[in-house]
């Protein structure tokens, strides 16, 4: 029982705090959203230099061999930082999918490229249908020999047009919603037959609808086996994005209880209104339960006994959309005007957690499966 | 006692519905109706229909243009007009400024500023908020130094409300720093186009220009354009700011509503409607039981003749559910909350749009709400109000 | 539109408000519920000699022929002052089925006694596996020629030991939970083949248990008609208890204000603290928005349209329950140690207010069917 | 970073379980299990055998027969006490007085008062509040005045807590009036069978007694009963409830929850489980949710040595979470929450049970419950601490 950083996790959070320190300014961060591609390509590659890409990815395969807790101390720094770059869907996402199914060609060939941020990955699964169901499929790939054709359509396909290969979700038999008969595919994003529409995201990523016609795809995993491997990938994947969560919601803690020291009303500072301080309170503990609950989950997330796994990362799903709400909302009330404001750090804050909340499944979603678990 | 609307009434709101039928253009009603961004001109638009009928005014007095309704005609009124997705009336005139103008202007005021009120050739904007004086709005600075037959005012006004198509501007300035701060305070009107004014767009987490901050350097105001006595403004501005809250909410919380289900009608889970999925239905029922709850509790204030401590009450109440309507409508899209395409909210955007197209405003529309809350005085401040003058706490 | 009480609508207020005043003073209601019986037979005969239970019953019958709001107004003041009375079993409900189904000489032979006090009638509904489904039947009644014999478990009947008749619902045909085959019958107490068992309540009124082995039984209204009738009068219950429930609530607040007034703590009075001003304004507000529901449904309890009746009744139960359980938390949370004392008032409104959230239901049930009406 | 237990700590768990199956009269564990009220004799039998193991003080200093456990058997042993439905063991003499005593005691008192509360042959109760000292307990005017080699002593505390079955009440009293309320307060140990004590029950909202007022009339008490320094009580009082609010409560907490489970299943709506019904299922896995994050949150609080201010936030989210539990279980009983037989949460009423057996207790443990937020600091006086403590505000 110890929830302590090593000496290790430690070095690793000041320098992602110096990174962000020196590259995440607002003025800075607004450049990289309004930029073309999203992001930078240089903050890409310092990445890659400072052995955060390889962090998480195999020692045989060019990679570090990081624990989730790793993960943790990284998504909770580019959590504070608001950090643009595809690191969840590149590595925690992909590079989770290659680990977790790829073949030795595939691994061997794709993984070294990753952690040298040569190649970068997408995950395409939502569906117009499918809600937060991942096995709610209905792109189709049909086997051509040894070569598989992928049709249909998927949405909010994060970090897609500046992926190089998208991993896709498509059913090879079964009907909607079996959880059976689900293959994940490794498709070029310039394949003929897919078109893609690109368009930006509410909290300033990037994401886009993709249509297939026939397009070719290689299997990653096991054909028909892409239900459990959906599971335990974006139930990592789900681990990771409760520290950049934890991450903002801390931010926004501090910021507003700063702000409320030092805006004056009624000749004093707004902290002198106990009802300001009791919200405060309630913020301060949202972000304490955030925590414990992002540190269980993260040493959780590749427990044996899948019942509780499960629970566990839907049990921090739930608990993290409950405490980004309350300190998102009440730090945009509290900041008053000012927090209704682009200008303001506040508001940029708000909307990511929002939006986090809706990633791999809100907080309702999260609190039935745990109930059906 | 009853609840029923008499026969009178329910023929009045026949007679509203056939008038919305008849002159609300089908392209216009679409823009509401999907929550696209409407231009001034809209609300030009509808706003010289309704006068043309007599109907923009209503709450004035007779003699200067309005109607005597009783309480639940404009209660009907308001109510056929949102669920007719109809415009809104641009408040700041009509209902803002005018009211003080014709409760504590001079008659000349009266001449000079009302008519055009009244057939929307001239847009006001309010300037109260200043970027040191928030919820204690009586701390403002912009001052007012007599020089002359002329007032100079300098200062900062902000959160000022579509500012960007105002002619005029009714403010709040500081003309004595004797006494308690909200003693040295008037109500002046300026014209936006003096020398000495700038503004500058705000743009909020939703990515819309709504709001702006008006400077005012060395800006000449003529004396008459003061209303009332000098330093009395703070009790014009109470007395305004009770029409601000007593506007009916009912009717946008009905329309949010409709929108909440008919997407939760269409959009999926595990195959069936999302609005027969019971954990959704149960969000649902729980704010339509809230939203019933919130129409009583209107219905009972009407008999009112003056807007009290329940404008407080309605106020705190309704934004919450205008909250939570946004929240659960953004709730409802799932993923595609997430797109971000500015021009998807403009009508006339010929792209097909991402995802369903009722999704796009929805995200938006909820970070634009949190203002709610905030704006014409905090529910925190209300809450103190209500304290003090309700349960004299 | 009109919210205003008619004049005899204030005289009946001040009316009961002098009852409470002088009937129901702390020490004076606990002896009632330390009483054999639970409640005063004296009082009983003054309420009929003040023509309160004659109020709602047909003028044809010796009744007043009053509206719900009169009910209402009567059961607000019987709120405000928690009267242990059998009002609500013996007026509102039994003489609400008599007036709804009874024929015409049960209504010739029963009406007149109720509205004189003389006859005292209890509503047997639930069962052990019923909970709030009042379609959940499995009581039996056996036809024998023109007579029924009845047999089975009734729970938790309120005021059945004092109570001359008990009107029981039981199944003639189909089966458990079907709409269809439940009939309500008149039982007498003391028919044989009845055995009760009597218990005080938690909030200080008086139930029992029924065990029914072949016992007499004369249908009281349709055979088999018994759904419709238990929605139509449980309905008027659910609006009659809602004014009950509004009493208590309205004492709760102004008790709890005037607490906050007088009570000194680190040197102000406890109102000076801004978190209990806004929790008692919180607190108010509750107050407003149950009381607007008890006069909506108390105005649409006898509406024709089938499904805004049931909407307004289920709408008004759960918003009284919501308030309710806010306002009686909080009450007892701001009187600190003392509103945890069985001494004080506010422990018996927050217990009477918790237990009205169960009856005919509680706020989640009527929820669930309001979003499926 | 791990949250494993060690296999250390795993085997002490299996200790202590098996010390309870083996020393645990079935009729206890079922009265705990079933929520009926204990006795002073079943606590005192309970703490006999855990001292007996040397068990019974486990945070005292091993000389004067504590044990030097490392946290997690700390908190290993508290939730296997629970989880095993043991008698609680009674706070007021070694887990309040005793940290005292053996912080701030002389070596005199220390040999005078630890060994009779080590073999609970002694019991205490706690004098802090008074009826016009609740929150503000600083505030507090019980007198001691010094006679000679004696203190006497006269005012009322309340909510004394299990005053009619102790032996000896340590009490803060006043003994100045100069400087800030909290300077003039002593630390003065009082036996009860002292001339003068008078003890009057509280009846609580729950029909039980577990509350007391005592008043004390001109009570003499020798001065060696004072602890530490005259006028410094106030500094022992709160170190004392840092220890009061430290105890841990996951264990309690997820006893609730097993009871609430196992009530859900047996209990039917609509002929199925409610524990089943979609809306209930719900209602108990949010309270899951939140119970795994407080236990989560208090085993990050494991490896301080200090209790501070997470104290006080366990504090406030534990008793909520105590009162959700009591309310969900109150819920789950539907009609059978109303019948209220005092003697049927007495072990051994041999009447057969009003519904079913697990009925009884749920609406008095929901009113009694009502208690958590309030004592030991009102969670309004934590949330006080924690904005200036945590956030200095």
């Amino acid at each position: 029982m110890d929830f302590s950083l090593s000496e290790e996790q430690q070095l690793l959070k000041d320098s992602v705090q110096r990174f962000v320190r020196e590259e995440y300014e607002l003025e800075a961060r607004r450049k990289l959203v309004a930029s073309d591609t999203g992001y930078s390509e240089e903050n890409w590659a310092k990445m890659a230099e400072l052995g955060w890409l390889a962090l998480s990815l195999p020692e045989e395969y060019g990679g570090i061999g990081g624990s989730p807790v790793d993960t943790m101390v990284l998504m909770e720094e580019f959590g504070r930082g608001l950090v643009v770059e595809p690191y969840m869907s590149s590595i925690v996402i992909g590079g989770g999918f290659l680990m977790a199914a790829g073949s030795a060609a595939q691994k061997t060939e794709l993984l070294p490229k990753l952690a040298a941020g040569e190649l970068k990955l997408a995950f395409a699964y939502a569906e117009r249908q499918s809600r937060f169901d991942l096995n709610d499929v209905e792109c189709k790939a049909e086997a051509n020999g040894d070569s598989y054709s992928l049709s249909g359509h998927k949405g909010v396909v994060f970090h897609a047009a500046t992926a190089d290969k998208i991993i896709v979700s498509a059913r090879t038999s079964g009907g909607s919603r079996d959880t059976d008969g689900i293959t994940l595919f490794l498709v070029d994003n310039n394949a003929s037959g897919l078109s893609r529409r690109d368009y930006p995201t509410v909290d300033g990523l990037r994401a886009s609808e993709l249509e297939m016609d026939g397009v070719a795809g290689t299997p990653l995993g096991a054909v028909g086996g892409g239900a459990a491997l959906m599971d335990q990938v974006v139930g990592q994947a789900i681990a990771a994005i409760c520290a950049e969560a934890v991450g903002c919601m801390d931010v926004l803690q501090e910021t507003t209880n700063e702000y409320l020291k030092t805006r004056v009303q009624f000749g004093v500072p707004l902290s002198k209104f106990q009802v300001l301080q009791h919200r405060m309170v309630d913020m301060f503990m949202e972000c304490e339960q955030a925590r414990s609950m992002c540190y269980m989950v993260n040493l959780k997330v590749d427990e044996e006994d899948q019942v509780e796994r499960e629970k566990a990362i839907s049990a921090a799903k739930v608990q993290i959309g409950n405490s980004g709400r309350y300190v998102g909302q009440q730090s945009v009330q509290l900041h008053g005007g000012m927090g209704m404001t682009d200008e303001l750090h506040v508001g940029h804050y708000f909307k990511r957690l929002t939006m986090i909340d809706t990633m791999f499944g809100n907080k309702d979603h999260h609190l039935k499966r745990y109930a059906d678990l | 006692m009853d609840m029923q609307f008499g026969s009178e009434d329910l023929a009045f709101r026949d007679e509203v519905r056939q008038f919305i039928a008849d002159n609300l253009p089908v392209d216009l009603k679409e823009k509401v109706q999907r929550g696209l961004h409407l231009g001034k001109e809209d609300y030009e638009f509808w706003q010289k229909k309704l006068n043309e009928r007599g109907w923009f005014a209503p709450h004035w007095p007779v003699e200067l243009g309005g109607v005597e309704w009783r309480p639940t005609q404009h209660y009907m009124f308001q109510n056929e007009q949102v669920e007719g997705y109809c415009p809104s009336v641009m408040p700041f005139g009509v209902r803002m400024v005018a009211p003080v103008i014709f409760t504590y202007g001079n008659d000349e005021q009266k001449q000079r500023f009302l008519p055009d009120i009244l057939d929307s050739s001239v847009w006001w904007c309010q300037g109260y908020s200043e970027p040191g004086s928030g919820s204690d709005l009586a701390s403002l600075q912009t001052k007012a130094v007599r020089d002359g037959d002329h007032y100079v005012v300098n200062g900062t006004k902000t959160w000022t409300t579509l500012a960007q198509h105002a002619d005029w501007i009714f403010c709040l300035v500081r003309t004595s720093g004797e006494g308690k701060p909200q003693e040295g305070i008037s109500f002046l009107l300026i014209d936006m186009k003096s020398p000495g004014i700038e503004i500058t767009p705000i743009i909020t987490i939703d990515g819309s220009h709504e709001v702006n901050s008006v400077f005012f350097t060395d800006v000449r105001v003529p004396v008459e354009n003061l209303i009332g006595e000098e330093n009395k403004g703070w009790t014009y501005a109470k007395f305004l700011l009770l029409f601000e809250r007593s506007n009916s909410l009912t009717g946008g919380l009905k329309q949010q509503l409709h929108r909440l289900r008919s997407i939760a009608a269409q959009e999926l889970t595990n195959g069936q409607a999302l609005l027969d999925e019971p954990g959704f239905a149960a969000r649902v029922a729980d704010y339509e039981v809230q939203l019933r709850t919130y129409d009583a509790l209107e219905l009972r204030t009407l008999g009112k003749t003056e807007p009290g401590a329940e404008a407080s009450y309605l106020k705190i109440l309704g934004t919450d559910l205008q909250q939570l309507a946004s929240e659960l409508t953004l709730q409802a899209v799932g993923y595609y909350g997430n797109p971000f395409i500015r021009d998807a909210l403009v009508l006339g955007y010929n792209e097909p749009s991402v995802g369903p197209d009722y999704a796009a405003p929805t995200a938006p529309q909820y970070f634009n709400y949190r203002k709610t809350a905030i704006y014409a005085g905090s529910n925190e401040i209300q809450r103190n109000i209500l304290s003090k003058a309700v349960l004299g706490m």
